[in-house]
């Protein structure tokens, strides 16, 4: 298989923090991708540059075979790479079915739906498989947390992306909320081919859910390979996992 | 249909045919008049709403797009003596043009940063027009203008018509996915580009929108007036804000209700004199600190037909069992 | 009974001026037993200067109060907008403000439809300029071998009609315009315009500032002691409180008083000055004179008709035409005849500008022409002329 | 020339600092656009006239009209403005405080009459520098207006309560944490920044006059020069209060009077446009 | 004696009900740490203990003193003192001027005690006392979150998440002081994810998940609890 997303040498400066320092990484089409790293580690810097809300300093991302370093975040989109946000960001003003409404409404989505009744079903299933329909016509505004991390997936997964960047979309949850999650990540993944790049500090949902990983502290790449690998890696464990730490997934 | 069942639009309904027969019912061709300036109030609301509602950026400098049409329509027709069915259009074409001038340098701004780069607009507008007398006749302004009709009552229908279409319009662009967008821009923009929603070009839009029908307006209320002066065009920034935020905002109708009912009042509070400017605040005061969406926004969902539920989700805690 | 309406800026000290004035012409009249023993009824509408106010105030002074004739009218603006509405309505309207040329231009082009406007006041822009053009040609040229002028004005139409006619006459008398300048309404410091008018040489600074500006600018001036005299038309420095308004920095002002002021210019002008000031506490402005004469222009004209033919506008009209208050007369409290055009007829026999200096005893002095001069036009201290 | 631009400049800059600093410090520490700050100079000025021509002496007088205009802005911070900061939405405060102003407008109309006022200047002797004539009441009021902002900074930086003061425009809920009443503290800024106004007020109307409008253009300058200056910094309206006070000097004196208003204005648009944070960029009062 | 108790409290945001009918008591003089993953309510415990957040039913004592409906500052005048989440420095003001305005309302030599002992357990702090806080790493920004909670001379320190995005060096650096403080006898009432840090201190551990406690107890009782363990803390 190839490489759908290929990042090099990606850096970015904030006054004279690095806050990504060299990341290079390939993400395979079709796998589900891990990004790992404590607080601050530069993890949604990474997802800001990749989904060209920032631009990086130095360094080149391809896409699909395509440079995409420069281009506005709604190409970016419309190319077929999305992403979420870590602190979750509804149309409050708009209820959950506007919400998904206005994600078809997208250039990319003009194409792939032709007519109402069609954008109608498409957004049912979306909010089917997100486990929203009962909340289809409620304001987003007073959707309580697990609702809205839903959203913020379905939002995405609603312009049908080739690759979708989740940004710890389990924060703030409990584990009877994050398994339909991860359904839904699964169920993209295998069901519509969709490319996953997942950052997660849950660690036992998250090792469950990928296939690779890279590690990353202070903007810099540490250590990569299969969830095993990552685990029992000396740096991960130093810089994040604590003492002990690998357990916590081994057991 | 499912109209029929909202009283709200059966209101708007009887209002608007009352409308429409008025002038054969009364021949007070006061309130005529006063009415058919209040039909331009509406549009100006409106047309304000289209852009400061549903996007969030606080427009207080409405003036200058009216300016533009007036003056442009003022300008022209002092020299050719151009009738209304060509200034018009040509007044939503240069009004649109300049909406979208102002637009794009002003894209990335927000709240007071927005609402100053507009007033400043509107500002530097004034300041030239009454500099530049040659080209607007400055306090004077541009008199001359051919009339819309030939009569009051002609004027009043044409007013009447010229607002309904253009607040449908308004309305409808609200109400359709475009409306939707930009709501969702008003929301959070950044959630709109990470989907591929082109923002600017909605804003653009919204901006060209906005002003377009605001110069139109201008335009007519100039050859209502057969004048164009800024005394008439200026204080209409901040009218127009007070009107539109008064009524409700974002869903164009209760602005322009707004624009309408509050035009009305200031005229019927002419009576009383010294007082009227004094009551006309104290209303303005109270309303903002008690009806905080707009007096017609609340009206409206007051009278809003309950039987689309609204379901309530659970809350985590019950659903976990 | 005469129904007549007023429309005037009534929130404005101008405003104020045409209700009293108005009032006070009224009730007299109506003392005497009325025109033809038709009593006055006034009706009175705020337009507060603005076109729209004073069109839809119109409208509701004919088709609500049923008004014979309107009364007022302060801005250019608000009124030449009107001007259509009236002749929409065949409005006879005798107008007291309104110093823009254009109203009475509009007579002319047009007599058969805006016949209905006549100017009872106050001087159009060009003759209020005419008349300090002439103070300067054949008093300060003469008499101080004045040949440098500076302007320094108010960026208004009306201000810069008065100041172009003033410097076209000064131009003719070989005085030479060295430096001008604009400003806006508002503006707060001259320091730069004094400045650069002095080291232009100028020995008088012309200026024409209808808004209250005029007041710190006198101040300004004073207080700067700027190389030049100013000389011209503030209409702040046409009544008595000018003097506490600039903390008696007014003294050496000179502004033209467009036809009227506490000179003689009828037999009733200095009485009916000190009796307006004794009943309203301030003195008349310089509205007051036509808003007073306009109702006996009114009255003379009625009279001078049979009563049945009070509802032909055009006998009417013509009536009115041939009224006439002349200069020094026993008629009106300042002169008033109409040219063909329902202008006010300039010079002569007719309406004058009559300039007044303020001067260094504290006192508000008619100083030209001088026939009328109360006091001797004074070199500002400071000069040395 | 440089003599007069810099001299002119100079005094109305800090006037005009003067009175954008309330605006400036009531948004950098409450995060309010209080377009009510305009009142507040003219109610300061016709409250000052008022008690003069009843016979009070100007130093009373002066000092009663800024207790009022400090009571009439605490009033107005504690009532409505909190009301509606608590309940979002900055459009609202915009409107009601610009509704406010109207109504202050209309009310001292009724009162006091549509004429113009003048105060007897405090001082009135005219100074020569650069060969430049200052007067008297220009250099009283450029004098009047560095002191009260020398004393303003110090009383920031220097006093306990200055300190609340910082801590709460820096962050409001962790003052509240160290045990700042921040609410008094809003109000309190309030009365400061209405007593600024009200100083700009009572020092400019001896040579500019009183009248019922005297609002709206001030207004308009002082938010001007506080955006420029970047919202809530008070170091930037300070030096936009100077270039202010320049530009327009320049513009009168090597073009028109009438183009100064309108070049800054085109400044500021301009500024926004391209950097819309302000001169100092971040928020630092 | 506890000088803490929740009673049956209720609180949330608007329409969110983020604590539900939660109890709590905190004894004079132990540390006690409530455990949670993110989103449990955790910091809006705190807040509604500080006044921040008002409860909708229940009652907080304090000292016997009913606290709930009064506004913050008060609360923090009593002696109850908040190192909040995100720190909330006064990032444009020194270390030193951070922790002197924390004292305007104590007692001065007090201050300077208390001054000393910041320094002396946040050495770190002693070399920047002329700094400003936002130019500082994480860090040092935390210890001096801490040190300024502590200058305010509290009866009860609430500690919100402290080791928060800071490498394993720096979390230990900050628990050690948090230990120097506990040894003074200082009431604390510490909120915390990363458990491995908390419990060795811990006088008595609450785990708290979506405005529930659903266990309590000491940290030994909490390791022989294997069920709460595995689901509740990922161990
Ligand atoms: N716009 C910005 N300006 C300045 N610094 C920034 C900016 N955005 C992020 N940073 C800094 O860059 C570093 C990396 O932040 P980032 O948000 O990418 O971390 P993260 O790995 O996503 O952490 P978390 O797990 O807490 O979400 C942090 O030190 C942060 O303070
Ligand atoms: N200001 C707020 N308005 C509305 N909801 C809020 C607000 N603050 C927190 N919440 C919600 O309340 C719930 C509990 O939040 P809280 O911050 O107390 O959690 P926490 O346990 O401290 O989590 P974390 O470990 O992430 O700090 C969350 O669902 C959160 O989204
Ligand atoms: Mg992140
Ligand atoms: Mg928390």
């Amino acid at each position: 298989m190839s490489n759908i997303l290929e990042v090099k040498n990606l850096i970015k400066r904030f006054g004279g923090l690095k806050a990504t320092d060299n990341i290079t990484f390939n993400v395979v089409e079709g796998e589900r991708f891990g990004i790992l790293g404590p607080n601050g580690a530069g993890k949604t810097t990474l997802f800001n540059q990749i989904s060209g809300f920032i631009k990086p300093d130095e360094g080149s991302i391809i896409f699909n075979g395509e440079n995409i370093i420069g281009l506005s975040p709604e190409k970016i989109a419309n190319k077929g790479l999305v992403r979420t946000f870590q602190i979750v960001k509804p149309f409050k003003e708009l209820t959950v079915y506007e919400n998904l409404k206005v994600t078809t409404l997208t250039p990319k989505m003009k194409e792939e739906i032709k007519s109402e009744p069609e954008r109608r079903k498409w957004i049912e299933y979306i909010a089917d498989i997100c486990e929203l329909k009962e909340v289809l016509n409620t304001d987003s505004e007073m959707l309580p947390q697990g609702y809205l991390k839903k959203l913020e997936v379905a939002k995405a997964l609603s312009v049908n992306p080739k690759v979708l960047l989740l940004d710890e979309p389990f924060a703030g949850l409990t584990v009877s909320e994050i398994d339909p999650i991860s359904k839904v990540i699964i169920k993209a993944n295998e069901e519509r081919e969709t490319t996953i790049v997942l950052i997660e500090h849950r660690l036992k949902e998250f090792m469950a859910l990928v296939n690779r990983i890279i590690a990353i502290d202070y903007g810099e790449v540490i250590a990569e390979g299969t969830p095993n690998e990552i685990v029992n890696n000396a740096k991960v464990i130093e810089s994040y996992l604590g003492k002990g730490g690998g357990d916590i997934v081994n057991s | 249909m499912n109209r029929l069942k909202d009283i709200r639009f059966i209101l708007i309904f009887i209002g608007l045919v009352f409308l429409f027969i008025f002038p054969v019912l009364s021949s007070d061709f006061y309130l005529i008049n006063i009415l058919s300036i209040a039909f331009i109030y509406a549009v100006y609301a409106g047309s304000w709403d289209i852009l400061s509602g549903f996007t969030g950026k606080e427009n207080m400098g409405h003036a200058a797009f009216i300016a533009i049409g007036a003056y442009l329509l003022g300008f022209v027709s002092a020299v050719y003596s151009i009738q209304p069915w060509l200034s018009i259009p040509m007044a939503a074409v240069a009004s649109a043009l300049f909406g979208i001038a102002i637009g794009v340098p002003t894209l990335r701004l927000k709240g007071p940063y927005f609402a100053l780069a507009s007033l400043a607009v509107a500002s530097i507008f004034e300041n030239l027009t009454i500099s530049y007398s040659e080209f607007t006749g400055g306090e004077e302004g541009i008199f001359g203008i051919p009339f819309l009709t030939p009569g009051p009552t002609s004027d009043y229908y044409f007013m009447l018509i010229f607002s309904f279409i253009s607040i449908l319009i308004l309305f409808i662009a609200g109400k359709s996915n475009f409306g939707l967008i930009l709501k969702s821009i008003k929301s959070d923009e950044d959630a709109a580009k990470a989907v591929g929603i082109k923002t600017t070009k909605y804003k653009v839009t919204a901006f060209a929108l906005s002003a377009m029908f605001a110069g139109m307006a201008g335009a007519v209320m100039g050859h209502f007036y057969g004048y164009v002066g800024p005394d008439i065009v200026y204080p209409l920034s901040l009218n127009t804000l007070i009107m539109a935020v008064v009524g409700g905002i974002g869903g164009i109708i209760p602005a322009a209700l707004g624009g309408f009912f509050i035009s009305l009042l200031t005229e019927l509070l002419r009576g009383l004199g010294q007082w009227n400017n004094l009551i006309y605040t104290v209303i303005l005061m109270l309303s903002i600190l008690f009806l905080p969406k707009g007096a017609f926004k609340t009206l409206g969902e007051f009278l809003k037909p309950k039987n689309k539920k609204n379901k309530t989700p659970k809350l985590r805690g019950e659903e976990n069992e | 009974v005469i129904k007549v309406g007023v429309t005037a800026p009534l929130q404005t000290e101008n405003g104020e001026w045409v209700k009293q004035a108005v009032t006070m012409a009224a009730e007299e009249i109506n003392a005497n037993g009325g025109i033809d023993g038709e009593k006055i009824e006034l009706f009175f509408v705020d337009d507060e200067d603005t076109a729209s106010k004073m069109i839809s105030g119109i409208t509701r002074l004919v088709t609500r109060d049923q008004v014979d004739y309107l009364i007022g009218g302060v801005g250019s603006g608000a009124v030449l907008a009107s001007l259509d509405t009236m002749a929409r309505y065949e409005l006879i309207w005798l107008g007291t403000g309104a110093a823009s040329p254009d109203t009475t231009k509009k007579v002319a082009e047009n007599f058969n439809k805006y016949k209905y406007y006549f100017r009872v006041g106050t001087l159009d822009s060009y003759s209020q300029g005419k008349s300090i053009g002439e103070f300067i040609a054949n008093y300060l040229v003469p008499e101080y071998g004045i040949d440098k002028a500076a302007v320094i004005s108010l960026d208004l139409v009306y201000s810069k009609q008065i100041a172009e006619e003033a410097v076209r006459l000064a131009e003719e008398a070989g005085v030479e315009i060295v430096y001008e300048d604009y400003f806006p309404v508002g503006h707060t410091d001259f320091s730069a315009s004094f400045s650069k008018a002095e080291q232009a040489g100028a020995q008088v600074i012309i200026d024409a500032i209808v808004t209250a500006d005029g007041i710190q600018f006198t101040k300004q001036w004073q207080d700067l002691k700027v190389d030049a005299a100013i000389v011209g038309a503030i209409a702040a420095a046409l009544k008595p409180e000018f003097l506490e308004q600039t903390n008696g920095k007014a003294t050496y002002e000179t502004s033209a008083y467009p036809n009227g002021g506490p000179a003689p210019l009828t037999e009733n002008t200095l009485d009916w000055f000190a009796e307006f000031k004794e009943r309203f506490g301030t003195s008349p402005g310089f509205i007051a004179f036509p808003a007073y004469n306009a109702l006996y222009v009114l009255e003379e004209a009625l009279e001078s008709i049979d009563k049945s033919d009070w509802d032909n506008k055009d006998k009417v009209i013509a009536a009115i035409e041939k009224v006439e208050f002349p200069l020094g007369g026993e008629k009106g409290v300042s002169p008033v005849m109409f040219t063909e055009n329902h202008d006010l007829v300039y010079g002569g026999n007719g309406a004058q500008g009559i300039i007044y200096q303020w001067q260094s005893d504290g006192e508000w002095r008619a100083v030209w022409p001088l026939e009328y001069k109360t006091g001797t036009w004074e070199v500002p201290a400071w000069l040395d002329w | 020339m440089f003599a007069n631009v810099f001299i002119n400049g100079t005094i109305n800059g800090s006037i005009y600092a003067l009175i954008a600093l309330g605006f400036s410090l009531t948004f950098g520490v409450a995060g309010v656009v209080n377009l009510y700050h305009g009142a507040y100079y003219m109610v300061a000025a016709y409250m000052m006239y008022w008690f003069v021509s009843i016979g009070v002496s100007p130093i009373l007088a002066a000092l009663l009209s800024l207790l009022f205009v400090a009571i009439l802005g605490s009033a107005m911070m504690k009532g409505p403005i909190l009301y509606l900061r608590k309940r979002g939405e900055s459009i609202y405060i915009l409107i009601f405080t610009l509704g406010a102003s109207y109504f202050t407008q209309y009310l001292l109309t009724l009162i006091f009459g549509a004429r113009r006022y003048s105060i007897e200047p405090f001082f009135d002797t005219s100074i020569e520098l650069l060969g430049e004539t200052i007067p008297g009441s220009r250099s009283f009021a450029f004098l009047i207006s560095i002191i009260t902002i020398i004393v303003l900074m110090l009383f920031i930086n220097k006093t306990t309560f200055g300190k609340q003061i910082l801590a709460t425009s820096q962050d409001t809920y962790a003052a509240e944490l160290v045990g700042i009443n921040t609410s008094r503290v809003f109000v309190a800024v309030a009365a400061i920044s209405a007593v600024l106004a009200g100083i700009g007020g009572i020092a400019i109307s001896p040579f500019l006059s009183i009248s019922v409008d005297m609002w709206l253009s001030t207004l308009l300058k002082a938010f001007s020069i506080v955006i420029l200056g970047g919202l809530g910094s008070i170091g930037g309206s300070i030096v936009a209060a100077f270039i202010m006070g320049y530009l327009e000097g320049f513009i009168s004196y090597a073009w028109s009077s009438s183009m100064a208003e309108v070049s800054f204005l085109v400044l500021v648009f301009i500024f926004l446009i391209f950097k819309p944070t302000g001169i100092m960029g971040k928020k630092t009062i | 004696m506890s000088i803490l108790s929740l009673k049956e409290i209720t609180a949330g945001y608007g329409k969110a009900v983020v604590l539900e009918n939660m109890s709590l008591e905190v004894k004079e003089g132990e540390c006690h740490a409530v455990l949670g993953p993110n989103g449990a309510g955790k910091s809006t415990l705190l807040k509604t203990i500080t006044g921040t957040v008002v409860p909708t039913a229940g009652e907080i004592q304090f000292l016997g003193e009913k606290i709930n409906g009064m506004s913050t500052h008060k609360i923090a005048r009593k002696g109850v003192s908040l190192s909040p989440e995100n720190r909330r420095l006064f990032s444009d003001l020194t270390v030193h001027e951070n922790l002197t305005i924390a004292t305007i309302f104590t007692d001065e030599t007090k201050s300077k005690e208390n001054l000393n002992f910041v320094y002396e357990i946040f050495p770190r702090l002693k070399e920047r006392v002329s700094q400003k806080a936002g130019t500082m790493s994480g860090g040092e920004q935390q210890m001096l979150a801490v040190g300024r909670a502590l200058m305010m001379d509290p009866k009860i320190l609430l500690l919100d998440e402290p080791s928060m995005g800071l490498a394993q060096i720096i979390k230990e650096q900050i628990f050690n002081g948090i230990k120097k403080i506990k040894e003074t006898g200082k009431t604390i009432l510490i909120v915390e994810q990363d458990s491995t840090m908390v419990m060795p201190i811990a006088d008595k551990i609450s785990i708290f998940e979506h405005g529930h406690i659903i266990f309590e107890g000491t940290s030994n009782e909490l390791k022989n609890n294997d069920s709460i363990k595995s689901a509740y803390l990922g161990l």
